[in-house]
């Protein structure tokens, strides 16, 4: 069952066309990754499904909503879409707990104790249960990211995304942030990942695609795009990755 | 409130009003260099200084800082009676006190010069003074402009607060149009037209800083 | 600062103390907005007390050197710090400012009025009848020692004295209705009471002398205006003076 | 139209502190505001039968007076060596000359006191509004923020408090309004200057917070939008919170110079602590120890102030956010 | 003849020894690199042999000189010794040439168009003789970094000290600094670089110090420290290092 679709979207900044023609499918559950050269649009494309940013042409579709019309609720459909920053934007004044609890008292409307409750539980299922008390600046890269990540997960979105959201990171904190979004993988969450970790791809993306200049130049399953692309272009940058992280 | 003979009183007076703006702007003047003059060093003592020196020269700073304007100016002109002359007495009380703030303003900015210049002008065999005098001090006095022209408007304003020992400076003079028999009428109307007037001063001349600034400024800026 | 009478600028002139030299000049201070004794006019000092000083000092050996313009209640601090020499604006001669400086002889005496709106809803005959109203004085004077003595704490509050800079603005605050009467000296009053909408309700009787304020160890200073006055009075220059600022 | 931003200088000025480890000061604040205290509170509060006349010092003149005199005696009989004797002397008759004036200044540092704490407040919810217009605003509300900020910024404090006491018909308004004036209700002059500190103080305090505004990260209103709040309440609830942290430094300046111009009061017939000392010093000629015991008076306030700053800086502060100073 | 004697060298913050019998000698023309892991002394080492930082204990020649002695005349010593810094430290208020001269004026007392003649040759020889006018805002980390040599050459000392002169680089600036560096040393100017820029001690270095914890564990010429060092802890480092750069 189709969750999002995007179709045909363009968007420039001035002269620039940053997304040219781009259209693409995911069902619910769908574990989605969009990679592609630096300036290629791949934010710009996540930006637009939540409206921090508007299409120039095209539509894109959540469900029945139609995301990109004039008259839609953008807060509304911001609590369906969840997203998780390249680098993180935890709210620097808030405890971890109250990062998670700020969007489900202000914007859901919950109680103190209901709130303090579901959060509780999205930062234990990112690990992060003894943390709850700390403030962002006391936290690790890692530990920041999966914070932001339950943030997020805490408004039950129907669709996650995700922009590089390792890419800030050490080396050695890389590893925390892959796993708890490969289990959000594996308990089904939707997800629309900007990312070049091949580990979490390789393992976990249902789809890829491959954005070059603002157009989608070719989309599979990672073993198809990784072993058999039909473009020259996408073997290039793929086969440059590849080397980037040998594990 | 706003009547047209009033208006016109004003306007007649304008030339009287424009010579106190001259007072004002000259006690700007005189008390701005005071203050670069006293401040410059102070500000250089508290960073560079040690023992007693040191101490002295803050604990001034805290009561120049700490006590207000029109108290600086009463107890230098009717206490300790530096001179004869309103202009030269208020030139004294801003000057301190613009000092004490100058000095703190210069000694953020020198704080803010990174210590490698210093060392790097030693590491060329620059004596302790010669870096402070060719690198830091140069690279201080640029950042500290901000601060200056923020100062510059503190004191041109305060300049009115000499109405306080008589001199005969912007607001006086408005002061002294509408205390004339039969003009107090004339109130509202005295006080926009000077009031205009220190706008017009302010403003020009945090343009004018403006201009200066940026026309010093080292290419690229030093905002890393 | 080159302009009319505010002569604070004009610096090293004469130190009135130094009293060796020829023809010593000296700087006398006062404080308009007291009509009809020191005023403004087009940005020149005019008044009673400017024609009269002056007119007295050129009848003695010491040369005038301009006016400084004060606050009221900054001349005496001004006069003994040398920032003038000579007072001579209005100033009540009493046993307080008498400690702090010396006077000339009285050259003019007056009371205190009591000022109102001219509309008549108040019109006070004693000054009892100002219990619990505010009322208004110019710092420093003698109406503002009569409203803290007879007034504050007995039939005011202090925080129903209002106490101005100028008396200006104390009758302009009392055309605005902050105070209900302001008390001030009867010349004075009777300027305000012909060009303002504000009347005389009654006079409290002070008998209270005016006279140029001078400093306690300038005794040469001090005898020479006295015999200047004389002088002046003697010559009629003070009848003329008196028609011209205070006659019809 | 451009304003100058000093944001830099503006920090730099925070600078009137005192060193936690001088116990002295502390000591000297301390016994300073425990005199305040009762004083106030025999004032003002206790009814007169009970209380301590409040025209008379609770400190009697009279040793302090006998002992200047008879320091003074020995001092001079030492010749050169009584030097120090002398300045001994010269404190203990200031002392003397001091302490009549102690109850009325302590009656208008009350209302010094008012004045800043009044205007501060009220400034404060005028700046914030501003800044914000300034900072989120469209271009209209942008340009009227500036404008106001830039009008009062541009114009002297004290000619301000002349239009709006003298200028414009506000007293009238104010003196109808019940309860002005009565009891411990300050009066119409009051109320004005408190506009008036109100309105200067918001312009620059709303510069202050705008420069604060500006500090905070934009990926934290990015984020606060992404799930789901609404602009302004991504402002409130994100953006302020950091923004008035990052402020502390300014807005501590501020109250420091509101103190100070709250004398300006003075010329619109205000009683607080200058007008005091002024008066005092006009009736009784005692312009050394007035004037000096009015600075005493204000350092005192500043230098509490100051260090009142710096705990709620401390208190407010977060990992990360705000505390130390920044550089 | 040897140029730079430092013997048994001791230097303490607080409790920490951060040179504990620090000897080394080095001839005229010589090229030295000190390696070691971060916080193993060497800048330290750097710095008191320009005494910017004072010896606890030991003493260090240069010449005839006795830097170490308490009334040697440091302004003095400090010509003899140039010093180029990790983050490069120009006067950021003056031009490249400006930077250059400064010294030469002020400290040498040359009138202006010497200096201006000397500074400009200077600038040439790192490859700057456009950017005479420039300030450091307006230059490339690379281009900073070979302002900073010139600025040292140009007072014509005896003996170059650089700390880390690249490491402050992006990968794709050090090449310049690096190439400058290797002609300097080909030139026989001596020079002592803390440096782990393999490319660099490969090619130009006549001896490399390896310290660890405040102590030369092992010196010797680059070939017999890469291939046969002596101490289990330079093979373990030097490993680590060389397989970082692979160049
Ligand atoms: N707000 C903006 N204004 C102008 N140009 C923009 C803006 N946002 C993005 N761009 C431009 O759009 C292009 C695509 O940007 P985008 O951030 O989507 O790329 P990306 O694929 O995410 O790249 P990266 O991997 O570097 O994050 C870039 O050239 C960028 O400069
Ligand atoms: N001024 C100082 N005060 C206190 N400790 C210092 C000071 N300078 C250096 N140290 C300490 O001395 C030790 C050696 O420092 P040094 O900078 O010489 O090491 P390094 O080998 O250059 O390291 P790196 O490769 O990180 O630059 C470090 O532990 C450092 O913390
Ligand atoms: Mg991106
Ligand atoms: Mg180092």
């Amino acid at each position: 069952m189709t969750l999002l679709r995007v179709e045909d979207v363009d968007k420039s900044y001035g002269d620039e066309e940053v997304l040219n023609g781009v259209s693409f499918e995911m069902d619910r559950g769908d574990v989605d990754v969009l990679v592609g050269p630096s300036g290629s649009g791949k934010s710009t494309m996540l930006r637009c499904i939540n409206r921090l940013t508007e299409v120039d042409d095209g539509d894109i579709w959540l469900n029945e909503t139609h995301v990109t019309a004039p008259d839609a609720d953008v807060n509304a459909l911001r609590q369906e879409v969840g997203m998780v920053f390249q680098d993180f934007n935890l709210f620097a004044h808030l405890t971890a707990l109250e990062n998670v609890t700020l969007g489900l008292k202000r914007v859901l409307g919950m109680d103190a104790a209901e709130a303090n409750e579901r959060a509780a539980d999205h930062l234990r299922q990112v690990g992060l249960a003894e943390q709850s008390d700390s403030y962002p600046a006391e936290l690790s890269g890692g530990q920041q990211q999966r914070v932001g990540i339950a943030r997020a997960l805490a408004m039950e979105p129907k669709l996650m995304l995700f922009d590089e959201p390792t890419s800030a990171l050490d080396p050695e904190l890389v590893g925390e942030v892959v796993s708890v979004m490969r289990d959000l993988a594996e308990r089904g969450t939707t997800m629309l990942v900007v990312s070049h970790e091949m580990g979490f791809v390789r393992s976990a993306a249902d789809d890829v695609h491959f954005l070059d200049g603002g157009r989608v130049v070719e989309s599979g399953p990672p073993e198809q795009l990784f072993q058999r692309p039909e473009h020259d272009r996408t073997e290039e940058f793929l086969a440059g990755l590849q080397s980037r992280a040998p594990e | 409130m706003l009547q047209t003979g009033d208006w016109t009183f004003v306007l007649n007076n304008l030339d009287y009003l424009l010579s106190g703006a001259a007072v004002t702007v000259g006690l700007t003047v005189t008390s701005l260099l005071l203050g670069l003059l006293v401040g410059f060093p102070a500000g250089a003592i508290e960073v560079y200084g040690d023992g007693v020196g040191k101490r002295l020269v803050s604990l001034a700073g805290v009561v120049l800082r700490g006590t207000p304007i029109v108290v600086i100016m009463l107890v230098l002109f009717f206490v300790v009676s530096i001179s004869k002359s309103a202009f030269v007495t208020a030139t004294v009380g801003l000057g301190l006190r613009s000092a004490a703030y100058q000095s703190q303003i210069f000694r953020g900015a020198l704080q803010s010069v990174d210590d490698g210049q210093m060392e790097a002008a030693r590491s060329i065999g620059m004596s302790r003074l010669g870096g402070i005098r060719h690198v830091v001090v140069p690279q201080a006095l640029r950042r500290s402009m901000p601060g200056f022209q923020n100062e510059f408007t503190i004191v041109l304003k305060d300049t009115s607060i000499a109405f306080a020992i008589g001199l005969a400076e912007l607001l006086t003079r408005g002061y002294d149009l509408f205390t004339q028999s039969g003009r107090s009428t004339a109130v509202l109307e005295v006080f926009l037209v000077i009031s205009a007037i220190y706008f017009v001063l302010t403003f020009t001349t945090n343009r004018g800083l403006d201009w200066l600034s940026e026309y010093y400024a080292i290419p690229s800026g030093e905002n890393t | 600062m080159g302009d009319g009478g505010s002569g604070n600028g004009d610096g090293g002139g004469g130190n009135g103390s130094a009293g060796t030299e020829q023809a010593p000049s000296i700087t006398a201070g006062t404080a308009p907005g007291f009509p009809p004794f020191e005023m403004k006019e087009g940005g020149e000092l005019v008044g009673f007390d400017i024609d009269l000083f002056e007119a007295v000092v050129s009848e003695t050996e010491y040369r005038f050197d301009g006016w400084s313009e004060f606050e009221f209640d900054s001349l005496i601090p001004a006069l003994t710090n040398n920032n003038i020499d000579a007072i001579a604006a209005g100033m009540t001669i009493n046993e307080k400012r008498d400690q702090t400086i010396d006077f000339t002889d009285p050259y003019y005496s007056s009371d205190q009025a009591i000022v109102v709106r001219e509309d008549g809803d108040f019109s006070p005959g004693s000054l009892s009848d100002l219990a619990d109203r505010p009322v208004g004085a110019q710092k420093g004077t003698t109406g503002e020692g009569v409203v803290q003595d007879e007034l504050v704490g007995d039939e005011i509050s202090e925080n129903q004295y209002n106490a101005y800079d100028n008396y200006v603005l104390a009758i302009q605050d009392l055309q605005n209705g902050n105070v209900d009467a302001v008390v001030i000296d009867v010349p004075v009053a009777e300027t305000f009471a012909k060009n303002r909408p504000v009347e005389i309700a009654f006079v409290y009787e002070t008998g209270e002398k005016f006279g140029f304020g001078v400093r306690t160890d300038d005794d040469e200073l001090t005898s020479a205006l006295n015999s200047g006055l004389s002088a002046v009075r003697e010559s009629g220059r003070y009848e003329e003076l008196t028609q011209k600022w205070f006659g019809e | 139209m451009s304003t100058g931003e000093p944001s830099v200088a503006d920090e730099v000025r925070t600078t009137v502190t005192v060193d936690t480890d001088r116990p002295w000061a502390l000591a000297g604040l301390a016994v300073f505001w425990g005199w305040l205290l009762i004083r106030w509170t025999n004032d003002f509060l206790l009814p007169n039968s009970l209380a301590f006349p409040s025209d008379r010092s609770f400190v009697p003149v009279a040793p302090f007076a006998s002992a200047a005199e008879s320091v003074g005696a020995v001092a001079a009989s030492l010749g050169l060596f009584g030097a120090p004797l002398d300045v001994l002397a010269g404190v203990l008759s200031f002392f003397a000359g001091a302490i009549p004036s102690l109850p009325p200044l302590a009656r208008g540092a009350w209302l010094t006191i008012v004045l800043t704490v009044a205007g501060i407040a009220f400034g404060f919810v005028l700046a914030v509004p501003l800044s914000v217009a300034r900072v989120y605003g469209g271009r209209g509300l942008r340009w009227l923020s500036l404008s106001y900020t830039e009008l009062l910024r541009g114009t002297p404090l004290l000619a301000q408090l002349f239009v709006l006491y003298f200028g414009l018909p506000l007293t009238q308004i104010i003196r109808t309004l019940p309860g002005v004036g009565v009891g411990m209700v300050p009066g119409t002059a009051v109320w004005v200057a408190i506009i008036g500190f109100t309105l200067n103080s918001a312009a620059y305090q709303a510069e202050y917070i705008r420069s604060a505004l500006e500090s905070v990260d934009a990926g934290q209103l990015t984020a606060a939008r992404s799930i789901g709040l609404s602009k302004v309440d991504g402002i409130r609830y994100v953006v302020l919170p950091q923004g008035l942290r990052y402020a502390i430094p300014g807005w501590s300046n501020e109250l420091v110079y509101l103190i100070k111009y709250s004398s300006l009061a003075a010329f619109i017939t205000v009683r607080e602590l200058f007008f005091q000392a002024e008066s005092i010093a006009n009736d009784t000629f005692r312009y050394t120890e007035l004037f000096v015991l009015a600075a005493l008076f204000y350092l005192a306030l500043v230098v509490s102030a100051s260090l009142l700053m710096n705990v709620v800086e401390e208190r407010t502060a977060i990992p990360g956010l705000g505390g130390k100073r920044r550089a």
